[in-house]
């Protein structure tokens, strides 16, 4: 729902070719797909909407994030965390098996109006880390520096972060301390450690958001947040993923709510009701 | 192919609900097309036999809190509610859009009082663009005490008769399964002057998630969808269509070519497809496709021939 | 594990169904398991919580033709009728070989009047081996008929005072779903005297084959059961237990500790695993020793804690 | 249901490992599965329940005949024709891939009681063949001389012919004659060609085994008939796959009706009411 434009191009749905399915931390796989679905993926912040399973059980797809397309446009990445029937069903997957994807979705992160030597922060959580991975190498593209602020559970759930510190410094933080600094994204952004920044993008979950929308819901500065919600359709048809606008949000865009699947994942900071 | 064939195939599809023409029996199911916008990226909406959109109030509806969906085996749970932007949005809004694929229009009314019904029925079946209204009484009737006006025939026959009072175009009553009785439903509405039935709507459940303790749910409780409900639907419409001569729109669970021939057999003159788009967005225009050569494998020349074809052991 | 861990374990499952006391609270559903000599083959019976055997009526009965099986999306259809060798048979034969597990025995009774009942009722409930009867109203009544004894909550009631009246072992009303208002049914027959509920039995449904165009039960139609019907299952528990206050046996596609679990929170005190016996032999036995683990998973002691504790949201 | 005790082993399940799993006919596949379940698999005409795919759909276990099992015991062929989803989930698995396989199931054919130099004639018809080739074997072995009778749909449909004229004579027939002679199987017990025999075993589609009930219901011969319904749990306890005894087995057993997954499948051929 922002006001920015960005290319979105068309989704539809493709089988998929698994290259490659591994864990990247405890319970946590990255996936390689190919296809040519993935030349449309172009925007960061989009989702898939995954068919984890032949039949009927699981019968809804499972959206997952886009974490990375390679620059030829040939296969994109995904993180996920094993949490039910559906991505155990993913993490089964051998190189050569194919999974039915339907995407890219959603709106994803607006980057157009960034201008290079701009200082952009990226605030991720758990498996909200991923999408933030595409979005940092396409702001470096573009010549913005990034600094990313990732939170874990502990050490054994932790990934992306040296990826991540490829591209620019990597602050990460682990609930117990195991890794990186004990307590969460937000210590190190009111920490006074940081050096002031242009814009924030976050994903993560609830919680965090909800923490960052607190610290900065009353001010000015740029801000997205990428959000979750159980989905139905993911095109926006059936309405399961509704959301509030922000009264002013609500005035600006004349509605009354947000689908997440497709006004969403990411909006404004100040522009929903979490 | 050639010309001629093209015409045939599409003529082997062709089925007439009543008045209503329709060039292959298969449309989206209320309250899983939206207003055909989103699907409408994916293909042609006019391939389709018709649409049936979300259910429309007279002012616009929130719906209820989320989550509102929930996975089941072999099915899905929803809460969504009657979220809709209200009659006058649809209307001017999304009515005129869905002109231009010319396919048959079917608005899916809903309400809290007899009164709300008779007010989005007047209004909406003014309008070029509807084929006919489909009268979801599943809903709670605040006049008495929240039970849905789909479960008490005579109820749902009062109501039916009202909108058949003001409305200009067919009327096809969308049944409760979550009733003892469907076929006395099923009568009291023919009788009440319905020119049609679509059947089945959700049946009640819900999920309790064991780590908050809570229902999966906002709602608390949802409807059931998917191929999970198809044995009930068929039964259901097997029953019925053997009780009232009216036409009968089947649903609950189509996701195939099969799954429609097994509506008609069972008594169905169209189907609906709802819980499958969102599994394949374009599990329509699919199944739509892949009838002709089913019609073959079964030596049947029009899908018509097949309903209420279904034969008693 | 040492001893004093396994008796823990134990009694960690432990539940009370009003008076009757199970070691746990799996037993395989009535119907689904003959009257256990089949699956003796398999593990030692005495392991179950309890056992529900086989409908039971005065005379022997040879239910329906077949084909009497088919198969659904996530579950099964079966139409079986109450095909059991009447009750002297069952006395003589069958109670007396199950008295070596120690273990409850529901034995599920049925008929089409309620003079039946009662005769079945006063001669089973006699036997030392019988714990408790299960009173299966989905059967049709052909005094009035033949609309199902569960269908009306007054006839319900009825049976259940008369059954009662001859019972001498507590006395289970085993609830149809396929009603619009099972609460009103479920009020009726515990102002009538039943120690408990078992809920849900199957839902009606049918399947057509698209060859022969027939249904696929010789029935036509049957009792749709197995994980499909899980969600009916746990909301209807869900409704009934927030109005009676006696204890519920809760089944309807129960296949994991995790659906067991469901269903205590959903308002069960015991549960009943029936199709899914068919997939694995061993299931029930299995679900049993699954619990411990899942109750420690989530920080319960006894499992008996938590009949009733989904909370609202 | 036959008066002859026979060894019959224990039932229990095991995922057993596919070895081989490869089409014979048009759309019928020979599975070889190996596991410990094997060295049960005594008697033949006992079957197996078989889970085909992992989840709730299909729910219900299929009914497969045992084909052969080798002397060892530790593995057992079974042969099927793909017919719905089941069996088209079956005939995807490759070597490698486990099978949830619950068995030796029912009564058998009774053959202990089988002398060396009778003669025995074996007819099936179509996926009804399969048993009768361990049938074979096993009578083979204790120097009895059998002649298979077996009939198909037409010539791309006929397997084990070759396998069982090892064995002992073998008459093809199709009903459009393509292989073998045109016509029924019972064209040839009527023939006057076959030499008289002792017993007759017999599996296959119930139109053959109605023909064959007309055939030899009145006479005396001695006569074993596999029988196929619907099924639920396979091992006698859901009352899904009763038949009606005849008359005269009514009377004699003091049945009122047998479950033919485990009072049978294979029936004394005047038992039963088809
Ligand atoms: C836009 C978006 C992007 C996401 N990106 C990622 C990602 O990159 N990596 C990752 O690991 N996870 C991601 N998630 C969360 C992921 O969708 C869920 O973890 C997943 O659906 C769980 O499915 P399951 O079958 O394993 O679990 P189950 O709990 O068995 O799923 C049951 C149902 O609930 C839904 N569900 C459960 N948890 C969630 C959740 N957190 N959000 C939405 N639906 C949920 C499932 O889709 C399914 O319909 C994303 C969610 C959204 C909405
Ligand atoms: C004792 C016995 C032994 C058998 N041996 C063999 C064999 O060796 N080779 C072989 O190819 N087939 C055999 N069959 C038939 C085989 O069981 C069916 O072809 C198979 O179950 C079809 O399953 P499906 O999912 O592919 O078909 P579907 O039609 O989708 O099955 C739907 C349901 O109907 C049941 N069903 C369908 N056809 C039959 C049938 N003919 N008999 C019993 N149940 C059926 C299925 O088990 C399932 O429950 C045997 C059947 C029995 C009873
Ligand atoms: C998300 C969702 C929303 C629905 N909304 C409506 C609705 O607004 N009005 C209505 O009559 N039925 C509604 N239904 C019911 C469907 O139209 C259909 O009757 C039912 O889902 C069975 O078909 P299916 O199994 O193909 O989904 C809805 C179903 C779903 C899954
Ligand atoms: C084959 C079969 C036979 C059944 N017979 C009976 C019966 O005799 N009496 C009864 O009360 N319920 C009977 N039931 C219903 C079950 O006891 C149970 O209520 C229902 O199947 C739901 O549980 P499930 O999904 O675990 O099977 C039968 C169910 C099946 C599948
Ligand atoms: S998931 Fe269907 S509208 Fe968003
Ligand atoms: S299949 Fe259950 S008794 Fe035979």
């Amino acid at each position: 729902m922002s006001d920015h434009t960005q290319e979105k191009r068309a989704a539809k749905t493709e089988e998929m070719t698994v290259i490659s399915n591994t864990p990247v931390a405890d319970g946590v796989f990255r996936m390689q797909l190919e296809g040519t679905l993935a030349e449309n993926m172009v925007w960061p912040g989009q989702f898939v909407h995954v068919q984890c399973g032949p039949g009927t059980v699981p019968l809804l797809r499972r959206p997952i994030s886009i974490c990375d397309v390679d620059d030829q446009g040939r296969h994109f990445t995904m993180i996920y965390r094993v949490e039910g029937e559906g991505t155990r069903l993913l993490s089964q997957k051998i190189p050569g098996d194919t999974v039915n994807v339907l995407g890219p979705l959603g709106h994803g992160f607006p980057i157009e109006h960034r201008q290079a030597g701009e200082h952009v922060v990226l605030v991720g959580g758990g498996v909200g880390v991923p999408p933030l991975y595409y979005l940092a190498r396409k702001l470096v593209q573009k010549g913005v520096n990034v600094t990313s602020i990732i939170g874990f559970a502990s050490e054994a759930q932790v990934f992306l972060d040296k990826e991540l510190s490829q591209l620019g410094p990597v602050y990460v933080t682990t609930m117990d301390g195991s890794a990186g600094s004990k307590g969460l994204v937000t210590d190190v952004l009111t920490s006074g450690e940081m050096d002031s920044w242009d814009a924030l993008y976050s994903c993560g979950p609830l919680p965090m958001l909800k923490a960052l929308q607190q610290l900065y819901e009353s001010g000015t500065q740029e801000a997205y947040i990428s959000v979750e919600q159980r989905m139905g359709c993911g095109v926006g048809a059936c309405l399961a993923c509704v959301c509030q606008p922000s009264p002013d949000a609500k005035e600006k865009t004349g509605r009354s709510y947000f689908k997440i699947c497709s006004d969403g994942p990411v909006f404004d900071l100040r522009e929903v009701v979490l | 192919m050639t010309g001629l064939n093209r015409t045939e195939t599409v003529d082997r599809l062709r089925v007439r609900l009543g008045d209503i023409e329709m060039k292959n029996p298969v449309m989206p199911a209320s309250g899983c097309f939206g207003y055909g916008r989103e699907y409408a990226q994916f293909y042609d909406l006019s391939k389709l036999g018709g649409i049936a959109v979300k259910a429309t109030t007279v002012e616009e509806r929130l719906g209820n809190p989320t989550p509102r969906v929930a996975e089941t085996p072999s099915g899905m749970l929803n809460s969504i509610g009657l979220q809709n932007p209200g009659m006058d949005r649809v209307i001017n809004e999304e009515l005129p859009w869905l002109k231009q694929f010319d396919i048959p229009v079917f608005v899916n009314i809903a309400g809290t009082t007899v009164e709300d019904y008779v007010e989005v029925a007047e209004k909406i079946s003014q309008r070029p663009e509807v084929a006919a209204l489909e009268l979801n009484i599943s809903c709670p009737n605040v006049k008495c005490g929240g039970i849905s006006f789909g479960t008490d025939p005579n109820v749902a026959a009062d109501l039916t008769r009202e909108v058949k009072r003001v409305s200009r175009v067919p009327v096809f009553v969308k049944l409760s399964p979550n009733v003892t009785d469907i076929i006395s439903i099923a009568e009291k509405v023919e009788q009440a002057g319905a020119d049609g039935l679509s059947m089945i709507n959700t049946l009640l459940g819900m999920r309790i998630d064991l780590k908050t303790r809570r229902p999966v749910l906002a709602n608390q409780s949802g409807g059931l969808s998917g191929p999970a409900i198809k044995p009930v639907a068929i039964r259901m419409i097997w029953e019925v269509s053997h009780s009232v001569k009216i036409p009968i729109i089947g649903m609950g669970g189509i996701q195939s070519p099969e799954d429609v021939v097994e509506f008609f057999l069972a008594g169905a003159s169209a189907v609906a497809i709802g819980t499958a788009n969102f599994v394949n967005p374009y599990i329509c225009p699919e199944v739509i496709n892949g009838l002709p050569r089913l019609l073959d494998k079964l030596g049947v020349n029009e899908i018509s021939e097949l309903t209420g074809k279904g034969l008693m052991r």
